[in-house]
């Protein structure tokens, strides 16, 4: 057992295969738990999509389709830095880990940037509900609705986008600091859960508020 | 540290000693109580504070049973009557009954009881705690500015665009300590799966740590989809966008379907730690184990499962589709089974065995039959045809605090009293005890049993001022209330008086099988001197014979 | 040292697929399926899921309580959609009006 | 003080007998178990009390067929009453065909009721004993609830939406009305009397309220004050669809979906009219909502149904079965629906 596992043991864990063990259960139902939070909102989305489809299609005839694609592409590309990192953490390549968990903050970043230029678009195009929402069609209450559920959800999605991205800085930090090593690199594996999970949650975004909206444009 | 002179073989009787280095006085100062991660510390700051909500949140009961004296109003107006009913409900639910058990003994007793030295995560035990008492404050706060008025169940369109209260802020409090409860549930079930004991299988766990299991479960699923709810109705109210609102395209009914979604497991959030409890004590003071140990654990799970599938049976008169109605009845009867079969256990499991009338059996037994008739009467309301007429009455209050108050505080007064000695290591007074648990029976049933009658005559919930020919009744609630007001604040004074003036508790007062009497009292830091082995099966009173001198 | 729990190339032919699946989304998206459209997407967006939690959240190769939890988990959130879209399903199936 | 100690509510609906003897039979079943048990604890606590300190229970641990005993009768017994109670549950909420079709205004905190007749009562509900009255109901604001104990019927009123209750009153007397769902400020306040009469002096009681005209007349009335009739002629020459034999017709929408006229889809119809746009028409009716008030939706919805069929056209049976496609012109129409209370049916 190398000297950083024995002292990242916890006094009440006996080993670290079991301290190990522990911290990945405990991610897994967090990430269970997160799913359920989304989940109140894609039932409602569900919900009101069914009983009025077209308000929703014309809301989702709005987004910017290149922007969501490539933003799609981002974060799948990132989910497979954030695997290459933790592949390197496995095998104790230090520089390595650090430039892969650097390239996925870069293409989460690059997310968030683009994201924010969509909010902005909306803002412009009047399509903010509450604050400036206009629409001349038919249906204007349902588009609104779409939009609600949509900033929502996309929302909380890039709260949990910076929350990871914040996890991956303390990571850079900690690899720095040489506190990883192959025996133990627990919480490079849980950043890379989390991180995979806030990119599962944004590939079903973009298939609910994206994709239906193609064939409009 | 000082080492006990206690005999290994009488670990049941008192003997006195130099005090011993122990969880308590180990270290001293504020500070290190707000930053423990002790898991039986944090389990003392939960008791303090969800004893501080109990007594709020009676308080405001209180107040409503008095104006309930009169037909008319005469003690409060409509409006402060309206923010004490919502605020009883929104102190009472999300501050004491859903942290009551599992945060205080659950906390503490968790992982004596899986023979661990901590909580998986002690660090964010502790986070839980501020966690809580954040949402708590901001409780507290909304309470000193006015109150709210919605009802604790906050149905919209009501909340989001009616009222003039602090609607938002309540949200926001309970949102929060909503994730308290999110971290428990996630702390509980990586420290049940990898923290147990050696030699402690699946089918070697007590029933309280099995139930533990099941509430666990819920918190970490059902509690996420509270908080996000509650997230929209705040969104709503603050921006007047319309999520629930029908005058902007919102269904009211959607809200009502997540909000029962989170609060009918809520209900067994509240009930499955008591279960838990009860069935510790009545093994124990009946010297047999538990019958049906298997029954009793699946069905512990079988409740955890069932009871996400039937919150709509709250919405059977909401605009809610007949066929949908139907099928969550029929969960609900599913759901019913499961706990039919532990009442028949825990009577069963009092059959030859050897029984010891101590307050926390008084008290355990007094659950099981007020906990029997809160699930009858859950019976009629789950049958479509009766609950038509019986929803929204007193019926259904009376019905929800057999359950809540019958039988989630008695079992909490009861695991209160049975682990007393091990928390303190002091005796409580055993004959004002007993009074008081009578108290609380007595007072209890008068307290509600009327509600029953009330409801099937028609009385509706959340009235301020009734027609004249319920007075009766109402005035039967009313004194059977101030019996149990004083029921309830016996305890707070004896337990606290015997802390520091009560017979020193031996390590094993009960001669109880649990790990958790296997360690001194009060248990040091690390709960157990040495990590303990488990060999056999639960509530083994015959394999610890000797040890425990029983015959 | 060879201590990887997934070798390189999954995580590569599982980036390849994740990408292919993309582009087929948006394929699908492109072509005027009506409501359908959404439904193929959101099964498409349950097979990238998977593979992501599959290989990248290491749930395949973890231990099988994972698996148990991740399974859990969806079986909980579909409880709660087919549930509530029952209602509204199914409200306009009894011959009288209004529920 | 003990005249006024009450136990049970009056029994004076056509259904509440029944719930009744199941209430008490409930009561029956589930006193007799708890009593079993509270018995046989007692029972338990005396015959095996601990009678020396070291005195230890029989292990005894499990015994598999009594275990499924109880696990299994309470499950049959727990069917029987879902069965029992769900029958009951369809009596309640299916309302007969003959019904006297009332409308209920619920709102903060007073319920409006109108009768077809014209009569208009606030916290008021006359009704004759022997027929079935159906009310549909909806809320200006928050959700409100429509409980009569006597007749065990109570239904959620809803804002935005028409829900619907019934009953038949066999008792003449004066019963209580209560909102049953939390509703703000002066909830307990939202309480009336339903005056159950014999059938002639209900009809005393509706000559001598002598109101000024019909609801459907005061509805013609709004039909020409909001400017409905400016562009619904009742020929087919309008910008707008004829409405003459609209009501409980199926309607083809410009999706291609058919949808039933009911109530609460004339309703939405006036407040949010590009929702459901009749096939071949032009979306370009105002939206009324905020504009006009829930009674009088009521009163033009009570207009639409008195306008009666084209001159010409079978009348439609009253329980609206085989009813006629209603559509823009002749011809248009698709097929034959069977869907009911505006809901969807896919166009086959």
């Amino acid at each position: 057992m190398s000297e950083a596992a024995t002292l990242a043991l916890r006094e009440q864990f006996a080993t670290p295969r079991q301290q190990r063990e522990t911290a990945s259960i405990g991610m897994w139902v967090f990430v269970v738990s997160e799913m359920m939070i989304f989940s109140a909102l894609f039932v409602g989305f569900a919900v009101y999509r069914l009983s009025s489809p077209h308000p929703f299609d014309i809301g989702s005839g709005e987004m910017e389709l290149t922007l969501g694609s490539i933003n799609t592409v981002l974060l799948i590309c990132s989910s497979f830095t954030m695997a290459l990192a933790v592949y390197n953490a496995e095998s104790g390549n230090q520089r390595w880990l650090v430039l892969f968990l650097l390239i996925t903050m870069f293409l989460g970043s690059l997310f968030l940037g683009i994201k924010l230029t969509e909010y902005y678009d909306h803002f412009r195009d009047h399509k903010v509900p509450a604050l400036w929402f206009h629409y001349a069609g038919s249906s204007a209450g349902k588009v609104q609705m779409f939009f609600i559920f949509y900033f929502i959800m996309t929302g909380l999605h890039v709260i949990h986008l910076v929350v990871g991205l914040g996890l991956l800085l303390v990571m850079v930090v900690r690899s720095l600091v040489g506190a990883f090593s192959p025996e133990y690199h627990t919480p490079i594996l849980m950043t890379g859960v989390y991180w995979s999970f806030v990119d599962v949650i944004w590939i079903f975004l973009y298939a609910i508020f994206y994709v239906p909206g193609f064939h409009i444009k | 540290m000082l080492e006990t002179v206690q005999t290994p073989s009488k670990p049941f009787e008192a003997v006195h000693t130099p005090v011993r280095k122990n969880y308590f006085n180990e270290k001293q100062g504020i500070l290190s109580w707000l930053l423990t991660t002790d898991h039986k510390r944090i389990g003392i700051l939960y008791t303090a504070s969800v004893t501080a909500f109990f007594f709020i949140g009676g308080f405001f009961a209180l107040l409503m049973r008095l104006e309930l004296l009169s037909p008319r109003t005469y003690l409060v107006s409509p409006e402060t009557y309206n923010k004490l009913f919502t605020m009883h409900g929104i102190i009472m639910v999300w501050f004491f009954l859903i942290p009551s058990i599992p945060n205080t003994l659950g906390n503490f007793f968790l992982p004596m009881v899986l023979g661990a030295k901590d909580l998986a995560f002690p660090k964010l035990n502790l986070l839980s705690w501020y966690v809580f008492m954040l949402g708590g404050i901001i409780a507290v706060y909304t309470l000193i500015r006015g109150g709210v008025d919605t009802g604790w169940t906050f149905y919209t369109p009501f909340s989001t665009t009616y009222s003039t209260t602090y609607v938002v802020a309540a949200a926001v409090g309970i949102m929060i300590s909503g994730f308290s409860s999110i971290i428990t549930g996630i702390n509980f079930i990586a420290t049940i799966h990898r923290m147990r004991a050696p030699g402690m299988t699946w089918f070697r766990m007590p029933i309280f740590v099995w139930s533990h299991y099941a509430t666990s479960i819920i918190f970490v699923l059902a509690t996420p989809v509270l908080a996000i709810t509650l997230m929209m109705v705040a969104v709503e109210r603050i921006f007047q966008v319309g999520i629930f609102d029908p005058a902007l395209g919102g269904d009211p009914v959607l809200f009502q379907h997540m909000f029962w979604f989170y609060s009918h497991p809520a209900v067994y959030i509240m009930v499955l730690p008591a279960m838990a409890v009860v069935s510790e004590i009545i093994p124990v003071f009946s010297r047999k184990p538990l019958f049906g140990y298997k029954a009793v654990a699946f069905s512990s799970m079988a409740i955890a499962s069932i009871g996400f599938l039937v919150w709509g049976h709250h919405m059977f008169v909401a605009g809610q589709s007949v066929y949908s109605s139907m099928a969550f009845s029929l969960m609900t009867y599913f759901v019913a089974v499961p706990s039919a079969i532990k009442v028949f256990n825990w009577a069963a499991t009092m059959y030859r065995g050897s029984i010891s009338w101590d307050t926390p059996m008084l008290y355990a037994v007094g659950f099981v039959g007020l906990f029997s008739i809160g699930g009858m009467t859950g019976l009629f309301l789950s049958a479509l045809g009766l609950d038509v007429h019986v929803t929204d009455t007193y019926f259904v209050i009376a019905h929800f605090h057999y359950i809540m108050v019958g039988g989630t505080v008695m079992a909490y007064l009861g695991g209160v009293h049975y682990w007393w000695p091990k928390i303190s290591g002091k005796m409580y007074p055993e004959f004002i005890a007993k009074i008081s648990a009578i108290t609380v029976f007595l007072g209890f049933n008068l307290t509600f049993f009327p509600q029953f009658v009330l409801g099937y005559l028609g009385m509706p919930r959340r009235y301020a001022a009734y027609p004249e020919e319920f007075q009766m009744l109402n005035v039967l609630s009313t004194a059977g209330a101030s019996i149990l007001g004083v029921g309830y604040v016996l305890p707070l004074f004896y337990l606290l008086w015997s802390w520091k003036y009560g017979k020193v508790a031996p390590e094993n007062p009960w001669r109880a099988p649990g790990l958790e009497w296997k360690t001194p009292s009060p248990p040091p830091t690390h709960n157990f001197e040495v990590t303990p082995t488990v060999s056999g099966l639960p509530y083994d009173f015959e394999a610890q014979k000797e040890e425990l001198n029983l015959v | 040292m060879n201590t990887h729990l997934v070798s390189l190339r999954s995580y590569v032919l599982t980036w390849l697929a994740l990408l292919g699946l993309t582009v087929l989304t948006i394929l699908i998206g492109f072509a005027n399926l009506g409501q359908f459209s959404v439904l193929i997407a959101v099964s498409i967006a349950a097979v990238q899921a998977s593979l992501l939690a599959a290989v990248y959240m290491h749930a395949l190769f973890g231990p099988t309580l994972v698996r148990v939890i991740v399974a859990g988990g969806i079986v909980w959130f579909l409880f709660f959609l087919t549930q509530t879209l029952g209602d509204y399903m199914t409200r306009g199936w009894v011959p009288f009006p209004g529920k | 003080m003990l005249t006024r100690l009450r136990l049970l509510p009056d029994s004076a609906s056509s259904v509440s007998g029944e719930v009744n003897f199941f209430f008490f039979l409930m009561v029956l079943v589930c006193g007799t178990v708890a009593l079993a048990i509270a018995v046989f604890i007692i029972y338990c606590g005396f015959r095996y009390r601990r009678r020396h300190p070291n005195a230890m229970g029989a292990q005894v641990r499990y015994n598999v067929p009594v275990e499924v005993a109880w696990t299994v009768i309470p499950l049959l017994l727990f069917m029987g009453m879902f069965a029992w109670g769900a029958k009951l549950y369809f009596d309640i909420e299916r309302p007969p065909n003959n019904a006297i079709e009332l409308f209920a205004v619920g709102k903060q905190w007073m319920w409006k009721i109108q009768h077809p007749e014209g009569q208009r009562e606030i916290n008021e509900l006359h009704i004759p004993v022997g027929r079935p009255v159906r009310l549909t109901m909806t809320s200006e604001d928050a959700i409100h609830s429509f409980f009569v104990p006597a007749f065990r019927t109570k239904q959620d009123v809803l804002p935005g939406r028409y829900t619907t209750t019934w009953f038949e009153a066999t008792k003449p007397g004066k019963y209580h009305l209560f909102c049953a769902e939390y509703c703000g400020a002066k909830h307990s306040g939202m309480i009336g009397y339903v005056y159950a009469m014999t059938p002639r002096d209900y009809q005393t009681w509706l000559t001598e309220g002598a109101p000024e005209g019909s609801l459907a007349s005061t509805g013609e009335k709004y039909f020409h004050q909001f400017g409905c009739a400016n562009c619904h002629h009742f020929n087919e020459q309008g910008r707008c669809p004829n409405l003459r034999g609209l009501y409980n017709r199926p309607v083809q929408i410009s999706t291609g979906q058919t949808v039933i006229a009911d109530e609460s889809y004339i309703r939405e119809s006036i407040m949010a009219p590009d929702a459901k746009v009749v096939y071949g028409f032009d979306a370009i009716m105002p939206n009324f909502t905020g504009v006009i008030s829930e009674e009088k939706i009521v009163a033009l919805i009570a207009y639409i149904k008195a306008l009666g069929p084209q001159p010409g056209t079978q009348q439609p049976s009253s329980s609206g079965t085989s009813p006629k496609e209603y559509g823009a012109q002749p011809g248009i129409a698709g097929p034959g629906a069977t869907s009911n209370s505006g809901s969807y049916v896919e166009k086959r």
